[in-house]
């Protein structure tokens, strides 16, 4: 069969040059346009560039600073919004991931504390009467990583096996997990890591561990099983499970997922701040939602992609810069951050009904 | 008695009852209570290795129910199910597809948001790398090119097998879940009125595919409303009624009025009086 | 020049104060444009606002910190661009270790709940209730540092032998709000239990448990009532009789030095690194000092 | 035709006695064993009865101020939660509701302060160079809910017109209106309101327009051609287009009413508190869809219904009350909370699956 | 030309002229294009008041397509529609029903949630106390009693109509859609493949249904694969093929031999055969 046939088996003519543009591309257009305005107002307001005023400090045509700052800033909830991509393309959502950074970070970094802090016992040592202080790298980060998979796993043992929305399943690990957090040191704050810790989260890491971990569930949700029935699920779960899929077990393992890498950037967070607190995290499961379905992605479920949401971040971060950029008062950001958020959206929205779709 | 019947009641039912290992699939008291609606009654049901039995009735007779309870998707008020020599009580389709039944659902079981191929090798995917666990890798292409070959069976035409199931005309999406199953050897195939949204060439090239099946050797229940199509095809058929198997008839020995009357009521086999009471 | 401004939320009474303070002084500087941000309560966004401060190249950054145990790696970024920082109100983990360049004009947390709590156990033996008494805590937010802190304190004071003749009931969070301690108050009040005081980790919470007490038809004047804060509804309910002890900071004053320093630094002059600013006592006797300060 | 048969027409045999539960009994149900387990841990723990223990100091053999506070304490998030129900049946979701009862306690609450406080100016007018200070109290509240009519109308419009997401929209707005309170003052509380004010959310106020708005509710969405149309959109959009039913504009009510019905919480909420602060309803909208979800209602849509609610709004007071009551630790009564939430909707699953449902 | 040709291009097809207002709806050059998807391509179809027209052909051919592109399910390519003597731009399916089109759609459009009465009257309530607008009071025993006089003549068999319609099997889902469309009197009746799930008993009864229309003169368009229903009920046969009109055939001048063949493309009637090119 010729290649250029093998798409159908005949019937009605096929234009293969009209094939639907991926609504990841409207997306982008967003994106771009919302820089376009930030240099627009940035011109009439400000009387500077946003993007491409390297303020006479650097030898380049960016701002490589604002740049910088720009993915900086929602890395860390992008590492998050990457888990819950998923958990929202089979259908359901979590609420718990911004308690999951909060508690793991607690956790982990009690296993990250150095001994000593110029030279007087760690006056915050969480475990220095065990000794405990002083660990090497790894046990933070293998304690820390346990936890989101506990967390996770009990997530998906709850939503697959016990039947019940998931909306209420990860609102109660959200309570629950936010408790830990509180309860670990009774609220006290985590502090002083070692320098092996301290480096995870350092400099422009944290954007390195996102922009990875983005290309790998890129090509997991693309290329692999795991995703053809992360989607199936999401598309139709009577059908798929009809289809001989094991969705009470495939559940578990995509929140399991979405709890392991909350517990990445728990790690990550909690290293880049050089502390940890029982607030860590407090909505970020509303901005890493929110950056999915800016992406794109569908509440229903079945629709959406990694590289969605990874657009869907860099919108949010341009909007926080932007807004500092142009000096726009707090009050105000607010107000308009939301309207920010909604624009994208509706333009997306719009974009795509052109596309006319079948009612 | 055979040795899958191994009913302890020792209640008296009507029943052929074959050699060792020739039934593939037996009921016995098959009922299922939905609230207050009674949509399966004490169905006792047998069909044989190489048969195929057509099972007819009217609308909300309870044909698609009687599929349900075999197939595990729903769970049995009472009623004990026999399949291939094992007295089973599967938790979910999954298990009844592991066992060998293959099964076109009424309501086709298709995911939306995915393509043909994607549809067609759902849960049992071509791979490549399967050390990877659940993270294998897909073999898009294999998967196609199985894909188009599969709906050549079925003699449907798809300008673009990559468009999602959910733009796919009523047809087309019916000939999806057909191929789906044709594509893979089974034990039993069961088929819930398969051809309902067809039209005259496509349900032409499906009714070869059961012909196929016939000459294979394979078992098949078909539920179907067309009674050209079951005369043409089937060994027998089972009519159901008001929820109650109302009479098991073999083609040679009956024709189209025949069975309308015990469809519509008209006519109850002696055999199940009490039930059609 | 350009000072940029990240307090740990904007609605938060105290806070609100203390950033007036600092709007009213920088308005009557020529040349000063602040900007500030509201960092909402999370460590790491405040951390990513100093960033984009620094992106933005304002000359000075004032921050308000979320938590004072997070101030080392905001030291660290804004020590590396060379961006003079200065701390207001709350006194950061790494004070000893600050850079030229860095400074603080904050208070000591531990005095606030210190403050109240004593004055309470004062006022309860005043009353003659030296060999037993009994009481509630109101918390704030439990993953906040004052809350932890100003409830440290009390537990501290009813663990020093003058005070030890008071013992807690019960003590649960309201966080910070005035409703959650209402409803809370109620709750306690349907267990039938005696009591005699109600700490507050701030006053917001103390009104709460004060108009639940009230409608529950209980006399103001068998309950020593503490907050934290003295803010103008707190001073109100004070003059009422309801409220016997709340403790005030000097918000505005915070603001305004914190500016003064932000500039000096800019300019190269000698700071002192560490200003602090006392708390003071506030009862039914001095309130009068306080009704316009807040 | 005889009543007795006029339920269907022929066809299997119908047994009338074995019609399905419906699933606020299962609901009903968890409540009370929530209730059975605090009364013998009760016994067990405080020795003490926690509802019919009149401590000696009433009348009766219940202990009456346990009883009102299980119901006042869940009031005010409960009248937010009929809005948020509605919007649920229709498929949505409303997580503006939050930030709308601080915005217009704020705006509501500048309207109905006193001029003097004490006999001085009262120090927190906001409109005291107005002179719009002891204004009759039909002021502060037409304010109030026309702040919430503009609120909820703009999330319906978005909704129903530009089809983006209602979590997006409503996360829009709940950005938005956040930083209206906040903006409104700069972030000062507004107090001491007029008598008049006061009295509205008093005593058991709260309690008593909770329940007439319930009742309300209960018999508009069960008996109206309003209710119908909510509950045929949640259940299949399309088909109610096809049907006929201006959707867009049924949403545009949906709504308004609980941008409405959020105002009356704010009301209710800054009138019993003496105060209105930009802070006030965070995370209220996240109980008010608990409350919804633990009543038995589908964030799929189509399902649910306003008693549901109440009974939802019942378990979460009976739950606040009973930790205070068995003074557990803060730490643990978030972690308990949690599981028991979790707790309450696995039985009610579990119940509903008895009666096996197909697949 | 008749009143309601104002076509411009001058471009010259084949048709019938009929007097003024005699034709109930007319299109021109209907086209709907999916992405790359060539579903309906330059349809010119004309219906006549009291006529009863078939539309047959392939699965996937357009026929759904061309439903959605009148009834204004979806926004047409490009293309002109005239009904009841007037251009129309129908904007959702609501105006086309307030213009006095009922559809049948292929899929249904019923709320799952919802039971039988409630479905049946979705959009246009029995009400009272209508003064209340919005939140007028339903009738729920007028709607009853009038929904199981309508089930009636569909004869179908529902044991309970409280029950919702997700509940319902696939044969009783038709007839509550089928039940609503005959239910209110229309300007046109358009009916998707409307006995595809039905039994023996309920495919006659509601063919009995159509009959009744045609006594009326109400106009009908029938989508169906069911060759000896539409040679019994309709005057007419419009055949898609690919997404195009290839025969307008006269019952009385054709047989289904010659229909198959049409539908099959083993011929393609002169008028159209630039179409089926
Ligand atoms: N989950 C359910 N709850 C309540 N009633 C149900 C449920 N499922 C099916 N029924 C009822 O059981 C009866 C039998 O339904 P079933 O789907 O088996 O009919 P069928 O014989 O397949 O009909 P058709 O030919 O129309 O597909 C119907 O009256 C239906 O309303
Ligand atoms: N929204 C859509 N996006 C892309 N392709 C579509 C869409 N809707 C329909 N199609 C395609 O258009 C073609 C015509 O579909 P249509 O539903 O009109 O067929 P039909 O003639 O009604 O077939 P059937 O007899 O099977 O119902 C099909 O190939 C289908 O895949
Ligand atoms: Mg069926
Ligand atoms: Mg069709």
């Amino acid at each position: 069969m010729a290649d250029q046939a093998a798409h159908g088996v005949g019937g009605l003519k096929y234009d293969h040059s009209k094939r639907q543009r991926p609504a990841e591309l409207n997306v982008l257009i967003a994106l771009f346009l919302i820089v376009a305005v930030f240099e627009l107002l940035g011109f009439l307001i400000m009387d500077q560039s946003f993007l491409f005023d390297s303020a006479g400090r650097f030898d380049s045509i960016f701002n490589e600073q604002r740049l910088q700052i720009i993915i900086l800033q929602v890395a860390i909830v992008g590492i998050i919004a990457l888990g819950v991509t998923q958990v929202i393309i089979t259908g359901g959502i979590d609420l718990s991931s911004g308690s999951i950074v909060g508690a793991t970070a607690m956790i982990a970094m009690s296993f990250a504390q150095v001994a000593e802090v110029n030279g007087f016992p760690n006056p915050k040592g969480v475990f220095m009467e065990q000794g405990w202080v002083d660990l090497p790298v790894i046990v933070p980060i293998v304690v820390g990583l346990l936890c989101g998979l506990v967390a996770g796993g009990i997530n998906g043992l709850l939503v697959g096996y016990t039947k019940i929305p998931p909306f209420i399943a990860t609102l109660g690990m959200m309570v629950s997990a936010r408790g830990v957090a509180k309860w670990w040191t009774e609220g006290q704050p985590v502090s002083f890591p070692t320098e092996s810790y301290a480096a995870i989260g350092a400099g422009m890491n944290p954007v390195i561990i996102f922009l990875v971990l983005a290309i790998l569930f890129h090509l997991v949700m693309r290329y692999t099983v795991y995703g053809k029935h992360t989607y199936a699920i999401g598309s139709n779960e009577a059908a798929a499970r009809m289809s001989g899929i094991n969705v009470q077990r495939h559940l578990v393992l995509v929140y399991t997922i979405a709890g392991v890498l909350a517990a990445v950037a728990a790690i990550v967070l909690s290293s880049k701040n050089l502390t940890a607190q029982s607030g860590m995290g407090v909505m970020y499961e509303l901005d890493a939602i929110a950056m999915a379905v800016i992406g794109g992605i569908s509440l229903q479920g079945g629709r959406g992609s990694i590289v969605g949401t990874v657009i869907g971040a860099l919108i949010f971060g341009v909007i926080i810069s932007g807004f500092t950029f142009l000096r726009l008062d707090a009050f105000y950001q607010e107000m308009v951050k939301g309207a920010i958020i909604v624009g994208a959206v509706v333009l997306d929205q719009y974009r795509q009904r052109k596309a006319a779709a079948r009612a | 008695m055979s040795d899958v019947d191994i009913s302890q009641d020792g209640h008296a039912r009507p029943r052929d009852t074959h050699a060792l290992g020739e039934v593939i699939l037996r009921t016995e008291g098959l009922t299922k209570h939905y609230g207050g609606v009674h949509a399966l009654e004490e169905a006792d049901f047998e069909i044989r290795r190489g048969e195929h039995v057509a099972i007819m009735g009217d609308n909300g007779a309870g044909k698609s129910t009687f599929v349900r309870q075999i197939t595990g998707v729903e769970q049995r008020t009472r009623g004990k199910i026999w399949f291939d020599g094992a007295y089973v009580d599967f938790e979910g389709p999954l298990h009844a597809r592991h066992a060998g039944i293959e099964t076109v659902f009424q309501t086709l079981a298709l995911a939306d948001h995915l393509d043909v191929p994607d549809n067609l090798f759902l849960g049992r995917e071509k791979t490549k790398w399967n050390w990877l666990g659940p993270f294998r890798i897909l073999d898009y292409r294999a998967m196609r090119e199985d894909t188009l070959k599969a709906l050549q069976k079925t003699g449907v035409k798809i300008p673009n097998v990559r468009n999602t199931i959910q733009n796919m005309s009523g047809g087309q999406r019916q000939c999806v879940a057909i191929a789906r199953t044709a594509t893979f050897h089974s034990k039993l195939t069961i088929m819930d009125e398969p051809t309902a949204a067809l039209g005259v060439q496509e349900t032409a090239q499906v009714e070869n595919i059961i012909r196929t099946l016939k000459d294979q050797g394979e078992p098949l229940i078909l539920i179907s409303h067309n009674m050209r199509q079951v005369m043409d095809l089937v060994d027998r058929i089972v009519v159901f009624r008001r929820g109650r198997i109302v009479a098991n008839l073999r083609k040679e020995e009956t024709d189209g009025q025949d069975v309308v009357a015990y469809i519509t009521g008209a006519k109850t086999q002696p055999a199940y009086a009490d039930a059609a009471a | 020049q350009q000072i940029g401004v990240s307090m740990s939320r904007f609605d938060d009474n105290f806070l609100t104060v203390l950033r007036n303070g600092m709007e009213e002084y920088a308005a009557g500087l020529d040349g000063v444009d602040l900007q500030i941000e509201d960092a909402q309560d999370d460590v790491a966004r405040q951390l990513d606002q100093i960033n984009n401060f620094i992106a933005s190249g304002v000359d000075a950054i004032i921050v308000n910190a979320v938590d004072t145990s997070a101030t080392e790696a905001m030291s660290a970024a804004a020590e590396g661009a060379g961006v003079p920082l200065v701390y207001v109100n709350r006194e950061p983990i790494n004070v000893d270790t600050l850079p030229d360049n860095q400074a603080f004009v904050a208070s000591n947390e531990i005095e606030s709940g210190t403050l109240a709590a004593f004055e309470a156990c004062k006022m309860l033996r005043a009353q003659g209730l030296g060999n037993g008494a009994r009481g509630y805590m109101l918390m704030g937010q439990l993953s906040n540092q004052a809350a932890v802190q100003r409830s440290i304190d009390v537990r501290d004071i009813l663990g020093t032998s003058m005070c030890n003749f008071i013992t807690l009931i019960d003590e649960q969070t309201a966080n910070w709000s005035r409703d959650e301690a209402q409803d809370l108050m109620t709750n306690w009040l349907s267990s039938g239990e005696e009591f005699h005081v109600v700490f507050s980790n701030n006053d917001e919470m103390a009104i709460g448990a004060i108009q639940a007490l009230k409608a529950a038809g209980i006399s103001m004047d068998d309950v020593v009532v503490t907050g934290v804060d003295a803010t103008q509804d707190a001073l109100v309910s004070m003059s009422q009789g309801d409220l016997d002890v709340t403790v005030f900071q000097d918000a505005a004053g915070q603001g305004s030095g914190s500016i003064e320093a932000a500039i000096a630094l800019v300019n190269g002059e000698d700071v002192d690194q560490k200003v602090y600013i006392p708390f003071q006592l506030v009862t039914p006797a001095n309130m009068a000092d306080f009704m316009s300060a807040n």
